[in-house]
C-alpha cells in the first residue's frame, strides 16, 4: 500500500490503473443512467423528481469523502511529515468543491419542488454551504500564497480545523430536526430505501467515485511533477 | 566582533552570492561594494538574521549570532535602503517617536544640535511628505545618534545626499570609529570615508 | 524591565499613529451606525422584530467593520519598514503580534464598545440584555482582534488578494457568533456559553504569536 | 481617439491592478455570502425575518464594500507616483476622477450586483422585488462610488480639516441609502423615489471630476 | 523649447528659490545642481506645472506653458525621484501596463534589447518587490523608451545606480541628444555626462 504515500511508487500505479479507471467510470455512467431514467420507478410522494437523487446523493456523499481524504492525508503531511499528503491536498481540493457544488445545485433543484423554495436556512444546508466555501478557501490559499512550505502547512491546518464541520454536515439531520431528509442507507441493518432505486444509486455512486479517481490521478500527476526539484 | 564565515545565500533556487567571507571588528568601518543585484543589501539583511543563508553561518562574539540574537540586536543600529520616518507625522514628532522607542535618554539639545548640523533644524514642524528627498534620508541618520549603538549597518546610506552631508555623515563615521564603534555600510558612490575593508560581491 | 519600556513606546507609537488616521476609527463608527439605519428602515418601524434581531446585528456588523480595518493592521508598518525597526529593536515577532493585537483592540475595537449603548437604544435591545452584550461583546472582539491578526499577517504574504485574509476569519467567526449570539439570548445559560467563548478566546490568544509571528518572519524575509 | 484608446488602456491597468484574474471576482462574491451567513447566522433562521431584512442585509453588504475599498480608490496610486504619470500621460485630474469612480463601480460594486440574485434566493426576497432592488442598487451603487471618490480624494491631502471633510461626504450617503431602501419597500412610489435618487446621482456626479480633480491637484502640488 | 523665466517659488510662505531662468533647447542636456533641499524637485515639478510659481511664468514653444499643457505632456517623460513601478506586479506585467497606457509601438525586440543592456532580462517574471533597489530604479528607465518622447525630465536619475549602468544611461542620454531631444536632470553625483548647461539652485 506505500503507493498510497509516495509519489513514485503513486505513479507507476497510477499509469496501470489509470486506463481502466477511466474505462469503468464511462460504463458505469452509462448504465447509471439507463438505470436512472428508465429502469427506476417513479416515488409515490416525490413523482420523477426522485432521479435528481441519483446525481445529489452520490455527489453529496463524495464530496464528504473528498473531505475526509483531505483530512486524512494532513495528517499524514503535518503529523509525520509526508510531502506526499501535501500534494493530494492541492490535487484533491477542486474535485471535492466541484461534488460539493453539485451537491448544491442538484439539491436546490429538487428542494424548488419539494419544498417551495430553492433554499432554507436549514443545519444540514447552511453546513454543506459552508463546506463549499472551506473548499474554496482551500483553493485559493493554494493560489496565492507564494512561499510554498508555509502554504502547505497552513493550508494543512486549515483543513485540520475545517474538518469539524464534517460530523455537522454529517449527522445535522439527526441532531436537529430538519426539512431535509435523514440517512437512508447508513442505517446498516436495513435501508429504508426501495431496492429499485438502490441499485442506480449504488451504480452512480460508483461511477462518482471512478470518476473522482480518474481526475485525481491526473491531477495528482502534474503536481508531482511541478514539484520534482524537491521530492527527489 | 561579527564575523561572517562562507556564506552562500540562494533566493527561489537563485544563487545569489557564494561563499563571503568577513569579520567586522570594532573601529573597523567596512564597505561593500558590487555592481547593482550583487547582494549587499541582501548580505546586510543576512547579518541580521532576517535571510536564512543557504550554507555558512555567522558568529557574534565567537558565538552562533542565531542563538544570540536579541543581544545582538541590543547593538546594532540598521538603516535600510528605504526610510522608515512616517510621513503624515512632523520631524518632530518622528523623533519624539523613535526617542521613545528605542529608549533614548539623549538631551534635547544634542538633538538640536544635530538638527543644526545637519540643517534641518527649520523643518521640525513640517509634515516628512513634505520634506525633499535627501532631507528625509538626512532625517533617517538620526536614528544613528538617538540609538546609540556600537554597530552600524547602513545601507546606500549616501545616495540622494549632496557633498555637504556626505562630508557630516564621513564625520559621524570618523567619531563613530574613535569612539571603537563598527561601520558596515553599502554603496556604490567612491565617498572620502578612509574604509578599513573592501569587500567585492 | 526594559522590554516593559518597550512595550509602553510601542503604545505611545501606536496611538499617534491612531490618532493620526483618525477619520478611519471615525469612518468606522459611521459605518456602524449607518448601517442600523439601514436595518431600521429596511425592517419597518416594528418594535417587535427590530428589538428581535437587534442584537445580532450589532454582532454582524461588528464583525464586518473589524474586517474593515484588517488591512491597517500590519500593511503600513511592514512596506514602510517599521515592523522591521521594532523587531530589530528587541520585540520578537510574537510579542510584535501581541502587541499590535492588543493595539487593535483599544483601538479599533473599543470605538465599537462605547458606540453599543446607543445602538441599544435604536434597536429597541432591552437594558438587562445590555450588560450580556457587553461581556461578549470585549471577548469576543479580543477572538476577532486575535483572528485578524493572523490573516492580515497572511496577507504580507500574499500580496494580492487582499480579501482572502478576511473571509478566513469570517469563516471562523461563525462558531464566536452563534455562542456570543446564543449568550444574549439564553441568558440561563450565560455562564456555560461565555465560558467556552473563553476558551476559545485562550486557544486563538496562544496560537496567534505563533502563527502571526512566522508569518511576519517569513514575509520580512521575502521583501 | 487618442483620448479613447488612453481611456481603454487605463481600464486595462485598472483591471489589471484590481482583478489579476477571475479569483479576485470570486473572492469577492465569496466574501458578500459569506457575509451573508454571518448575518444569517446571528439573526437565526427564521424565514420571515430574514426575508423582511434581506434587502437592509443587501444594502449594507454594499456599503461595506464600499468603505472596504474606498482606501486603495486613490491612496496606493498617489503613494505610488501612478497618479502623476497619468496626468502627465494627459489625462486632466477630473477626468482621472471620473475613470477612477467608474473602475470602483465596475470592479468594486459590480461583483455584488451580480450577485444579488443569488442572494435573493438565499434570502428569501421575492422575485418582483428584484428589479427594484436591482435599479435602486446599480444607482444607489454609483453614488456611493462618487461620494466614495470625493472623500478619498479630500484624505490624500492629510489635513485636519479635510480629514473632517472626508467624514462629512460619508454622512452623506445616509439620506441616500435610505431612500434606496425606501424604493424597495413603498412600490407604488417607486418612480417618484428613484427620480429623486437620479437626481441625486446626477448632482453628485457633475460635483465629483470637480470637486476630486481640485483635490488630486492640491495633493500632487503638496507631495 | 521650454523657457523659465524669473520663476520664484514659495512653499507656506517660505521662499525656496527665486528669479530662475532657464531655457531647454532642442539636442540640450541640462543639469540642475544644488543641495539638499535647494529645490531641484520643486523646480522639476514646477516646469509639469504641477507647483504654482509666486511669480515669473514658464513658457513651451513662445506659449505660456499653463495654456498648452496636454500639448507640452505629449511631449514630455518625467521620471521621479520615487519608482512607480507596481511592486506587486511582475517586471513583464509592469511593462506590458507600460506599453498600453503610454499608446507604445515598441516592438518586443527591443524591449527585450533594453532589458538586456540594462541586465534585467533574467527577471521578467520576478515580482518587483524582489528586486534590488537598483534594478527597480533601472527598470524605470525603460519608460523612457517604451514613451518615446522628446524632452525627459528626470530627478536624481543616478542614484542608486552601479557605474556600469550610469554608464548605459549616460550613453542613452547622448543617443536622445543626437536625436535632437532634450533632457533636463537633477543630480547629486558628479558623472561624465557632458552636458550643456549646469544650473545652480
Ligand atoms: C441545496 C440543498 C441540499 C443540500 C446542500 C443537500 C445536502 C445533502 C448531503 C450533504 C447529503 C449527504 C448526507 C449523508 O451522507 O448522510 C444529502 C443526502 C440526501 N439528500 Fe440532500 N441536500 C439538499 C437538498 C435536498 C432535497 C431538496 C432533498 C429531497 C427532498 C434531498 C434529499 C436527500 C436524500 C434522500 C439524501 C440521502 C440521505 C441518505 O441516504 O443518507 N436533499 N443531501
Ligand atoms: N525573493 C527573491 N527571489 C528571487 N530573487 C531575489 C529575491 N530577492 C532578491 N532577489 C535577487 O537578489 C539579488 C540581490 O538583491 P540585493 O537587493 O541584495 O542587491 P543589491 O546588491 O543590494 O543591489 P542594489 O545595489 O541594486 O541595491 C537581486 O538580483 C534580486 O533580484
Ligand atoms: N508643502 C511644503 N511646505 C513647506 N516647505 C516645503 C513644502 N514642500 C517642499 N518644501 C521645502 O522645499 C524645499 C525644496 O524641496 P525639493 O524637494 O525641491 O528639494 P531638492 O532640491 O529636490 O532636494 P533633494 O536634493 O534633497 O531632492 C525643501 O526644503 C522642502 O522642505
Ligand atoms: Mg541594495
Ligand atoms: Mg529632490
Amino acid at each position: 500500500m506505500m503507493f498510497l504515500v509516495n509519489p513514485g511508487k503513486f505513479n507507476k500505479v497510477a499509469d496501470y490503473v489509470f486506463l481502466p479507471v477511466l474505462v469503468s467510470s464511462i460504463i458505469l455512467f452509462s448504465i447509471g443512467l439507463i438505470f436512472a431514467f428508465y429502469l427506476s420507478p417513479d416515488d409515490y410522494q416525490q413523482g420523477s423528481t426522485v432521479r435528481i437523487m441519483y446525481v445529489h446523493v452520490p455527489s453529496a456523499w463524495l464530496a464528504l469523502l473528498t473531505y475526509a481524504i483531505m483530512t486524512l492525508y494532513s495528517i499524514c503531511g503535518l503529523a509525520f511529515r509526508i510531502p506526499f499528503g501535501f500534494i493530494i491536498n492541492t490535487a484533491v481540493a477542486p474535485i471535492g468543491a466541484v461534488f460539493t457544488l453539485i451537491c448544491i445545485i442538484s439539491g436546490s433543484l429538487w428542494g424548488k419542488p419539494m419544498w417551495g423554495t430553492w433554499w432554507v436556512w436549514d443545519a444540514r444546508l447552511t453546513s454543506v454551504a459552508i463546506l463549499f466555501i472551506i473548499y474554496l478557501i482551500i483553493i485559493f490559499m493554494n493560489l496565492s500564497f507564494e512561499n510554498r512550505i508555509v502554504r502547505e502547512k497552513v493550508v494543512a491546518i486549515f483543513i485540520l480545523v475545517g474538518s469539524v464541520n464534517l460530523p455537522i454536515v454529517k449527522f445535522s439531520v439527526d441532531w436537529w430536526n430538519t426539512l431535509h431528509q435523514p440517512a437512508t442507507i447508513s442505517k446498516l441493518s436495513k435501508p429504508s430505501i426501495d431496492p429499485s432505486m438502490m441499485t442506480p444509486l449504488i451504480i452512480m455512486t460508483f461511477a462518482f467515485i471512478m470518476i473522482g479517481i480518474a481526475i485525481a490521478i491526473l491531477r495528482i500527476k502534474t503536481e508531482i511533477i511541478s514539484r520534482k526539484s524537491y521530492l527527489s | 566582533m561579527i564575523l561572517v564565515k562562507d556564506l552562500s545565500i540562494e533566493r527561489s533556487n537563485k544563487k545569489i552570492f557564494e561563499n563571503v567571507n568577513l569579520s567586522v571588528g570594532s573601529g573597523k568601518i567596512i564597505l561593500l561594494k558590487g555592481k547593482n543585484g550583487s547582494g549587499k543589501t541582501t548580505l546586510l539583511k543576512a547579518i541580521l538574521n532576517l535571510i536564512e543563508p543557504s550554507s555558512g553561518a555567522i558568529y557574534w562574539k565567537g558565538k552562533l549570532l542565531k542563538k544570540n540574537l536579541y543581544n545582538f540586536f541590543n547593538h546594532v543600529t540598521y538603516i535600510a535602503d528605504k526610510t522608515s520616518s512616517l510621513s503624515k507625522l512632523s520631524v518632530q514628532e518622528n523623533i519624539n517617536i523613535w526617542k521613545k522607542i528605542f529608549l533614548s535618554n539623549i538631551s534635547n539639545s544634542q538633538v538640536d544640535n544635530i538638527l543644526k548640523t545637519l540643517k534641518l533644524n527649520t523643518y521640525l514642524n513640517q509634515n516628512v511628505n513634505s520634506l525633499s528627498f535627501g532631507e528625509i534620508k538626512k532625517l533617517e541618520f538620526l536614528r544613528l545618534i538617538i540609538e546609540n549603538k556600537k554597530i552600524w549597518i547602513l545601507d546606500e546610506p549616501f545616495s540622494n545626499l549632496d557633498d555637504e552631508s556626505i562630508h557630516i555623515i564621513g564625520q559621524t563615521f570618523e567619531d563613530h570609529r574613535s569612539k571603537e564603534g563598527s561601520i558596515i555600510f553599502s554603496s556604490h558612490q567612491e565617498s572620502e570615508i578612509n574604509v578599513s575593508e573592501k569587500v567585492l560581491l | 524591565m526594559i522590554i516593559l519600556n518597550k512595550v509602553i513606546s510601542f503604545y505611545y507609537r501606536e496611538y499617534k499613529l491612531n490618532l493620526s488616521g483618525f477619520q478611519d476609527i471615525l469612518t468606522n463608527i459611521i459605518f456602524f451606525f449607518v448601517s442600523i439605519f439601514i436595518f431600521i428602515f429596511s425592517i419597518g418601524p416594528d418594535k417587535e422584530t427590530i428589538s428581535s434581531i437587534g442584537i445580532g446585528i450589532v454582532w454582524t456588523l461588528l464583525l464586518l467593520s473589524s474586517t474593515l480595518s484588517l488591512r491597517k493592521f500590519y500593511q503600513d508598518d511592514f512596506e514602510n519598514g517599521n515592523l522591521l525597526i521594532m523587531h530589530l529593536n528587541g520585540l520578537s515577532f510574537g510579542l510584535i503580534a501581541i502587541l499590535k493585537t492588543f493595539s487593535h483592540f483599544i483601538f479599533v475595537q473599543m470605538p465599537f464598545l462605547f458606540s453599543i449603548p446607543i445602538a441599544c437604544i435604536l434597536l429597541n435591545i432591552a437594558n438587562h440584555d445590555l450588560i450580556y452584550l457587553f461581556s461578549s461583546f470585549v471577548i469576543g472582539s479580543f477572538i476577532l482582534s486575535c483572528l485578524g491578526s493572523i490573516s492580515s499577517s497572511m496577507n504580507l504574504m500574499n500580496k494580492r488578494n487582499f480579501l482572502l485574509g478576511s473571509i478566513i476569519v469570517m469563516i471562523f467567526s461563525v462558531p464566536i457568533i452563534i455562542f456570543s449570539v446564543g449568550i444574549v439570548n439564553l441568558e440561563e445559560n450565560f455562564n456555560s456559553l461565555i465560558s467556552i467563548l473563553f476558551g476559545i478566546l485562550l486557544i486563538v490568544f496562544a496560537i496567534n504569536p505563533w502563527a502571526s509571528g512566522l508569518c511576519i518572519r517569513l514575509s520580512l524575509e521575502n521583501n
